[in-house]
């Protein structure tokens, strides 16, 4: 049944990529159809992922595959259907967000039949690739996952910086790849490559595969180092699909790396150091980073490493618990880390959708541009200032709950055998400075983008002449705020989801953990939805007596308090770029802010020019030397193809020698 | 609910404002002037509460939410918090994050309100609120986790209440350090001398007054008698650590931590009065000291308890 | 007979310095047709006994395609060309000297290290052969001319077949036609191809045919 | 199947047929539809004899010299499609040369005569089960081809065919030289004269072989058809050649005239394995030529501004890939042929695409080609499509493909190996991408009026390019089957 549907689901996608990229030529039916069957496509996933987190077990199926050591195996357990949720859910909304938004390149005639084509696949593929049960077929997925995307970052390819964006996105993709056929090529030594009998061959060395999983998966995911594609691809990418690839697309990284850790074993506690060390280091650079953009998109891109640095804070606490022997730690490490998978995808993929209708009524993703879009959007803008509270893990939203297990998790190591298990408690120390560090950057950014974007007086005609977005765009924010707050509220349901998840993880790395303190330790949550409701009711008391109140006073409308100064203009508004200075300032090290500014000159100075941007440090400092650095070396090899015949037939006679004295 | 966590909840709530006003009499007495009542915050709120309101043509409904949930907050954050020091196994696993996130939700509604206006000086205390709560939040959290890690517990209560006098005689530096670090993250939070200067009227260097600039009338009640309870719930924290080496118990403690409380409104005049506002470029250095110490704690602790 | 056959392959390598260090290209040409019909000669020395008319018909095949048709060929495209000499060779005319006693060197140590199982008559066949190949070799890299580098890959060839000679004993005979066959028509098409350079860029020094690289 | 042998001389005598009438014909226009039936033809033929061939066993001819095993008639197989393609895309390639009279009817005939010409000999190599014949027929596609480069003279065409026609004859006659060693080596097995170079004699009787002999001599055949097949550091007239030959040439060459050579040293590989005493003395000679060669090709396709350069060095590159798999063994050899395969299918339509493309946008400069996917869609396509299968992104084959060979070789234990094979394809990948976007997506010039494309045309692009998709999510048990027997041919891992 569960195999049935998910095959359904896939199948659907599968078939209808071809047909849309036929109808180029008729791009309404392309229109009409390709959110249909995005839709269509994701419906049957759902259905079997809920079914097997209802409790339906783990099912599986298995058909033969004609490549060799192929097998198209599928099956869902309750980790893959936890990532498969989320991954049809966003694909869904971004498919009906899409429509709305593709509208504008419609009418300009430009057909978005091969959009939707690549779409259906970029869905199909991620859910393969959370259901494959086989190597080759996890590979298949992960590559058209890959190649869907790119092309359809490269979808307003005449804009050069998109170019650059995919052609970073591709070659980063890649290297990843790279890795993880290394890995698999090493798993599946004996052969077959379902992957129950995936193995280390004996006395390899784990650790490297662990770096190859860990390199392989977190270039997809996103870690610093790895992260440098994210940022430009991300916002490079139409709207809903950023949304699609920020929201879920990245978390494939963390799921393939989860299920291959499983697979190597009881993991040492140096794989949960790396893993915590790049989490808490992604978090913290990717909020210092975001808080020096002033492009929405490219902000929200920046927090999305952010927030893969917060899942793998918890799946490092996760395995180190495993590995130093602090079950409650290894409990809540992991199902803070998945939790937040969830949350995240919904809140970050809401944010990408928010920015998306923001660019399409402004033109422009500059945040100093904007302004006053409240007044102009109301729902983008409530939905867009749901996300960002959520995103900052503040209650009564989701993203609260899973950032307060990590925490627990954190204090678990801290407390639990704080006496006996030092590294435990060194463990939950970083953590815990990281999470507050990134809670309070984090909240710094986004009232910033919040607060620029949508409060305040319009800074250009752009944003004055902004309208709210059409019913097919707003629907799925909407829906997307609602599930934060549900989710948020969800407390209490949420604990017998996420507990069997957190099991199944456990057994695949042989822990096991008494079932009972583990799950009460989930009870914080249903307590924190408790709070999280009471500051509602509070909120709402409060705010209807002060209605009350006002409701027999005298209120009139004044301009801002200028402080004497008598006529403000929307261009004296504090900028994003302003607001975020002093912390970028402090932080100088990390963030790299360009300045450029022309003196002015002469008594009358005519016009003047400053602008600031902020390149990314790893991009600019690690790998352009090092790329060029190789260009530089392969130009120096390009001598040998000189072009003269006589020492070409020396290379031969050269060869020919080298040869015989080697093997003769 | 016993009792006692119920009176250190009214007390809260009832004895927030007198706080400030203590704060305030004091440095009227190192100045050498009588200053203000000490009710005089009562006096402003109910005022306030009178009076009508003016709007901003700018704002919208989040300027006039925004105090409102802020309020709310800090009220859920007071339960949270009053009790956990006098009311055996109150709250739950982790409330200490509920007590700073929703903290963190009332910033965000505040800043956000600010930027509601749309006026830059609004914008700049904004700037700055989240540029120095960014950095108290690890002060904080950090601290929390020293607390928690010679306790052993996981919830406020129990982190309070197990750093007693145990936990003084084996990491009573660490606690000391912890207990430095939660006054400097008072100060910082509620934007009191060095970081910032209630008093002033300077609209440059101000942080959290001037994000209030454009509020009036009830809804600028809702947001000085938040401060007041934020101030509150910051000095319990403090007081708490200050009282646990007491020992006590039942009425005498909550009794002990009430009068703490208060004594730390005279001991915030008494830095208001001595230290002059810092710098912007070195509040932040104060706030990494901050940090500094409670990792500092945290070693010391480790190496304590090991 | 083995005197005899030992003439001929010292005359072989003496024709190799010859044409290591001759700059006229006609005479390198004549050189090495002289070469061509000694190495035509060998089956003729070798056979011994066995002498059969194939032998004799494929000897003189050789010796009028390598001493009389190439030459031919050669001299015509360099009358065209209106080169006569290697003005500059890439490595000097001494040099060249010393390099062909090392490869002489070397193909007697590599013939002691090889200890192929060869052909009786003659001890220093195959070393000699050896010699040629990398005569043949040294000419390609070490000349600019076009014409002159044929000629190395008509001493290569030479010291092949004399290599073929020397380690098998009997090639079949439509092989050995073949290989005749292709022969010819490489240097037949090397002629033509030179014939078209000269008539395209007005040289047929091949060095100065370097502007595709990279 | 008895009488299946008739079939051998009918695929060599009828291209010969064709070249006669090829160079009788009475215009450019019938020429290249000479070239063109008559290629389908001839692959129809051959693909008849490949599927003849019974599994695991072989059709003789009766003497013994022409014999067609699994190997054979899977190169068989590739060497029929590649020429189709080349034959079928000429036409519309020389289009404008025929209206313009740079294609005039002489140069057609002659272009007739020399492709049928290489057609044949390059039959004969692979059908021959004579080592000598197999020589003579790869000599021979040396002499015919070297025409084909500058059937339109140019400088740079004349430059590019001296070269190729030096190189590789110094390269074939080394390949002599070892062709004649191996046949010595037979001397003590008591194998005599004609039989010493009969591939199936010496086979039989590899393990009574002298050692030092066919040692040496496979170094010299190694050496020597490489420089043929294009391995690195003998390959330097491969690039040259590429780039100067017109595409439908371009696309043989790349697509199966490397592969013609390397079927020789593959032929002589199990010999030389068997008589070494399978310990991998020759399977470490070709993973070593095969790395070498792929780091070389890696290097250069990132500083690549020539578009059919870019692609010869592509061409390199994958002859390495399928080197080193032969030289892994077992399912490297696998993956080798399966590589193979799919590379020459891809490779001949990226040489259809990149043709056309140069022909709209006037140049090899990659810089010049921008903006293909607008501008010519069915041409910019291809390019792209054929480029990202040649770099290996799934679900293509070739990614498949080159997985297996990275598990092979981590399964044989050679770790450093598969890691330097890993970080060539990536620096290719990088490489050939870091062109390919721009030339496919870049805003440029619109070329004028490029022709529209016929139904030939969509058919030899769709085709090739929807059977290499394919070939990644399917593989039918008789393709599987003829991958193995081929692989069994070059040896067994020991």
């Amino acid at each position: 049944m569960i195999p049935a549907l998910l095959a359904l689901s896939i199948l659907t996608f599968a078939a209808s990529a071809p047909v849309l990229a036929m109808l180029r030529r008729n791009p309404r039916a392309a229109s009409r159809l390709g959110p249909a069957t995005a839709v269509a496509g994701c419906i049957p996933g759902i259905v079997a992922a809920i079914l097997t987190l209802a409790g339906a077990g783990p099912a599986s199926a298995t058909a033969s595959w004609s490549v060799p050591s192929g097998g198209l195996s599928i099956g869902m357990d309750a980790l893959s259907a936890l990532f498969a949720i989320p991954v049809l859910i966003v694909s869904a909304l971004a498919a009906i967000y899409s429509r709305g938004y593709l509208r504008h390149a419609e009418s300009e005639g430009r057909s978005t039949a091969p959009f939707w084509a690549w779409y259906d696949l970029l869905a199909g593929g991620m859910l393969l690739v959370t259901v494959a049960r086989n190597a080759l077929l996890f590979l298949l997925g992960w590559e058209v996952m890959a190649l869907a995307s790119f092309l359809l970052v490269m979808f307003d390819a005449h804009d050069p910086r998109v170019r650059r964006a995919g052609w970073i996105y591709l070659v980063a993709t890649h290297i990843g790849t790279a890795c993880i056929l290394g890995l698999f090529a090493i798993l599946g030594h004996a052969g077959s490559l379902e992957f129950d009998r995936l193995a280390l061959p004996a006395a390899f060395p784990a650790g490297i595969a662990f770096v190859l999983a860990f390199v392989g998966f977190g270039t997809k995911a996103g870690f610093v180092p790895l992260h440098v594609w994210l940022p430009e691809a991300h916002p490079a990418a139409p709207s809903g699909v950023s949304a699609v690839m920020s929201g879920v697309m990245i978390k494939t990284g963390i799921y393939g790396l989860l299920r291959f850790l499983m697979i190597l074993g009881t993991p040492p506690a140096w794989w949960g150091w790396v893993l915590l060390a790049a989490g808490v280091t992604s978090g913290v650079v990717g909020v210092l980073s975001a808080l020096a953009q002033h492009d929405l998109k490219r902000l929200l891109a920046y927090h999305s490493v952010e927030n893969i640095g917060i899942i793998a804070i918890g799946l490092g606490l996760g395995l180190l618990g495993i590995s130093l022997g602090i079950p409650a730690m290894a409990f809540l490490g992991f199902a803070g880390g998945l939790l937040h998978v969830v949350n995240h995808a919904v809140f970050k993929s809401l944010l990408f959708m928010g920015a998306g209708s923001v660019l399409e009524r402004t033109g422009t993703r500059d945040i100093d541009h904007l302004g006053g879009l409240s007044k102009r959007m109301p729902a983008t803008s409530l939905c867009f200032m749901t996300g960002s509270m959520a995103i900052c893990g503040l209650p009564p939203f989701n993203g609260f709950l899973s950032e307060l297990l990590i925490y627990l998790a954190a204090f678990a190591g801290l407390s639990a055998t704080a006496a006996r298990v030092p590294a435990g408690s060194t463990a939950g120390l970083l953590a815990t400075g990281g999470l507050a560090l990134i809670g309070g950057l984090a909240l710094a950014c986004f009232t910033k983008a919040f607060g620029t974007v949508f409060l305040g007086e319009p800074r250009t005609p752009h944003a004055a002449g902004a309208r709210e977005v059409d019913a097919s765009m707003r629907t799925p924010m909407i829906i997307l705020a609602a599930a934060c707050l549900c989710i948020g509220l969800a407390g209490p349901a949420a604990a017998p989801v996420i507990g069997p998840v957190v099991d199944s993880v456990l057994a695949g790395f042989g822990c096991t953990v008494s079932t009972g303190t583990a799950h009460d330790a989930l009870g914080a949550l249903s307590a924190a939805s408790v709070a999280s409701a009471a500051i509602l009711l509070l909120a709402a008391s409060v705010f209807a007596a002060r209605s009350a109140i006002l409701r027999n006073r005298r209120t009139s409308t004044a301009p801002t308090w200028g402080c004497g100064f008598a006529s403000p203009a929307p261009s004296m508004q504090y900028t994003a770029s302003s607001f975020a200075d002093p912390i970028v300032g402090l932080f100088g090290a990390i963030v790299r802010r360009r300045r450029r500014f022309e003196e002015p000159a002469g008594l009358f100075p005519a016009s003047t020019e400053f602008s600031t941007d902020t390149p990314d440090v790893y991009q600019e400092k690690l790998y352009k030397p090092v790329f060029s650095a190789f260009e530089r070396a392969f130009s120096g090899f390009r001598v040998i193809q000189h072009g003269r015949l006589n020492l070409y037939v020396l290379y031969i006679a050269a060869a020919l020698f080298a040869l015989l004295l080697w093997k003769l | 609910m016993t009792i006692h966590g119920l009176l250190s909840i009214i007390a809260g709530l009832l004895l927030a404002p007198l706080l400030q006003g203590i704060v305030n009499r004091t440095k009227a007495v190192f100045a050498g002037r009588r200053g203000a009542p000490l009710l005089q915050q009562y006096r402003d709120i109910a005022r306030l509460l009178r009076k009508g309101a003016v709007f901003s043509g700018t704002t919208t409904w989040i300027f006039r939410l925004a105090p409102s949930i802020t309020l709310a907050c800090v009220l859920v954050a007071l339960v949270v918090l009053a009790p956990a020091p006098v009311e055996q196994g109150w709250g739950f696993a982790g409330d200490a994050l509920l007590l700073a996130y929703a903290l963190g939700l009332a910033r965000f509604l505040t800043v956000a309100a600010a930027l509601d206006t749309g006026s830059s000086f609004e914008g700049m205390g904004a700037s700055r609120e989240v540029f120095y709560s960014a950095l108290a939040e690890p002060a904080l959290l950090v601290g929390i986790a020293v607390l928690a890690r010679v306790s052993g517990g996981t919830s406020l209560a129990s982190i309070l209440q197990g750093a007693g006098v145990a936990g003084w005689v084996s990491a009573g530096t660490a606690l000391a350090l912890v207990g430095v670090s939660f006054f400097v993250v008072l100060l910082a939070e509620n934007s009191r001398v060095p970081f910032d200067d209630p008093n002033t009227h300077l609209e440059l260097t101000m942080v959290h007054e001037v994000m209030v600039l454009d509020s009036s009338g009830p809804d600028f009640a809702l947001v000085t008698y938040g401060a007041s309870l934020k101030l509150w719930v910051f000095s319990v924290l403090f007081a708490s650590l200050a009282v646990s080496p007491l020992g006590l118990s039942g009425f005498a403690l909550l009794g002990a931590l009430t009068a703490a409380v208060l004594f730390t409104g005279v001991i915030v005049g008494t830095v208001e009065s001595t230290m002059a506002r810092s710098s912007l470029a070195r509040a932040p250095l104060l706030l990494a000291g901050a940090c500094a110490l409670s990792i500092l704690a945290f070693i010391l602790a480790s190496r304590f308890l090991s | 007979m083995t005197a005899m056959l030992d003439t001929v392959l010292v005359a072989l390598i003496l024709s190799n310095f010859v044409l290591l260090g001759s700059s006229r290209l006609s005479s390198c040409i004549r050189t090495a047709a002289l070469q061509g019909i000694m190495a035509g000669l060998l089956p003729l020395a070798t056979a011994g006994a066995g002498l059969s008319l194939r032998i004799v018909a494929l000897g003189l095949a050789v010796v009028a395609l390598k001493g009389f048709v190439f030459p031919h060929l050669l001299n015509r495209a360099l009358r065209e060309s209106a080169t006569s000499r290697e003005v500059q060779p890439f490595v000097g005319y001494t040099p060249s000297l010393l390099a062909g006693l090392l490869a002489l060197a070397a193909s007697f140590w590599l013939d002691g290290r090889l200890a192929l199982p060869t052909h009786s008559a003659s001890s220093i066949l195959v070393p000699v052969s050896f010699s040629l190949m990398f005569t043949g070799i040294f000419l390609l890299v070490a000349r600019r001319t076009a014409v002159n580098q044929v000629l190395g890959y008509i001493v290569l060839e030479n010291g092949i077949y004399a290599f073929s000679l020397a380690v098998v004993r009997d090639i079949p005979f439509l092989v050995e036609l073949g290989v005749l066959m292709d022969m010819f028509v490489a240097v037949f098409v090397m002629g033509i191809a030179i014939y078209r350079i000269n008539s395209e860029f007005d040289h047929i020094d091949s060095d100065r045919l370097s502007t595709l690289k990279g | 199947m008895a009488q299946a042998w008739i079939l051998i001389p009918a695929i060599l005598i009828l291209p010969a047929l064709l070249a006669v009438a090829g160079m009788l014909s009475r215009s450019a226009r019938a020429a290249l539809g000479i070239c063109a039936a008559g290629t389908v033809a001839t692959g129809a033929l051959m693909a008849a004899l490949a599927a003849l061939v019974p599994h695991g066993g072989a059709v003789t001819v009766p003497g013994g010299w022409l014999r067609v095993d699994s190997l054979s008639a899977l190169h068989l197989v590739v060497m029929a499609i590649v020429f189709c393609l080349g034959a079928l895309q000429a036409p519309g390639y020389f289009r404008h040369g025929i209206a313009d009279g740079s294609f005039d009817r002489r140069t057609a005939r002659r272009y007739a005569g020399l492709w049928f010409g290489s057609l044949a000999a390059m039959a004969a190599v692979l059908l021959s089960n004579n080592l000598g014949l197999m020589w003579v027929g790869i000599e021979a596609t040396t002499l015919l081809t070297a025409f084909l480069i500058c059937v339109t003279t140019t400088p740079g065409s004349l430059e590019a065919m001296w070269k190729y026609l030096l190189m590789c004859s110094v390269g074939v006659a080394l390949a002599f030289t070892g062709t004649l060693l191996v046949a010595a080596s037979a001397g003590r097995t008591g194998i005599h004269g004609t039989e010493a170079l009969l591939w199936t004699s010496l086979a039989a009787s590899a393990r009574g072989l002298d050692v030092q002999l066919v040692k040496a001599g496979f170094v010299f055949i190694v050496i020597g058809y490489g420089t043929k097949a294009g391995l690195a550091p003998m390959h330097n007239w491969l690039p040259d050649a590429h780039s100067q030959a017109p595409a439908p040439v371009s696309a043989v060459f790349s697509g199966f005239l490397l592969n013609a050579a390397l079927y020789c040293i593959l032929r002589c590989l199990p010999v030389a394995e068997a008589a070494t005493g399978d310990a991998g003395w020759a399977r470490g000679i070709l993973v070593a030529a095969g790395l070498v060669s792929i780091l070389t090709a890696a290097a250069f396709v990132v500083v690549q501004r020539d578009l059919k350069r870019l692609l010869a060095y592509s061409s390199l590159e994958h002859i390495g890939i399928v080197t080193l798999g032969a030289g892994i063994g077992g399912v490297g050899a696998f993956a080798a042929m399966y590589h193979m395969v799919l590379h020459s299918i891809a490779k001949s339509t990226a040489f259809t695409g990149a043709g056309r493309l140069i022909e709209i946008f006037g140049g090899n400069d990659m810089k010049r080609i921008r903006g293909s996917l607008s501008a010519a869609p069915l041409w910019g396509t291809c390019l792209l499509v054929s480029l990202l299968a040649l770099v290996g992104t799934a679900p293509f084959g070739l990614f498949f493909s080159e997985f297996m060979m990275l598990r092979a070789a981590f399964g044989a234990g050679s770790y450093a190996v598969g890691a330097a094979f890993l970080a060539g394809l990536s620096i290719v990948f990088i490489g050939v991408l870091r062109h390919a976007i721009p030339m496919a997506w870049a805003p440029g010039e619109k070329p004028a009026n490029p022709h529209a494309p016929g139904i030939v045309e969509w058919l030899i692009v769709a085709l090739p390019l929807a059977a290499i998709l394919l070939s990644g999510l399917w593989m039918p048990s008789f393709v599987r089957e003829a991958f193995a027997a081929a692989a069994s041919v070059t040896g067994v891992l020991p």
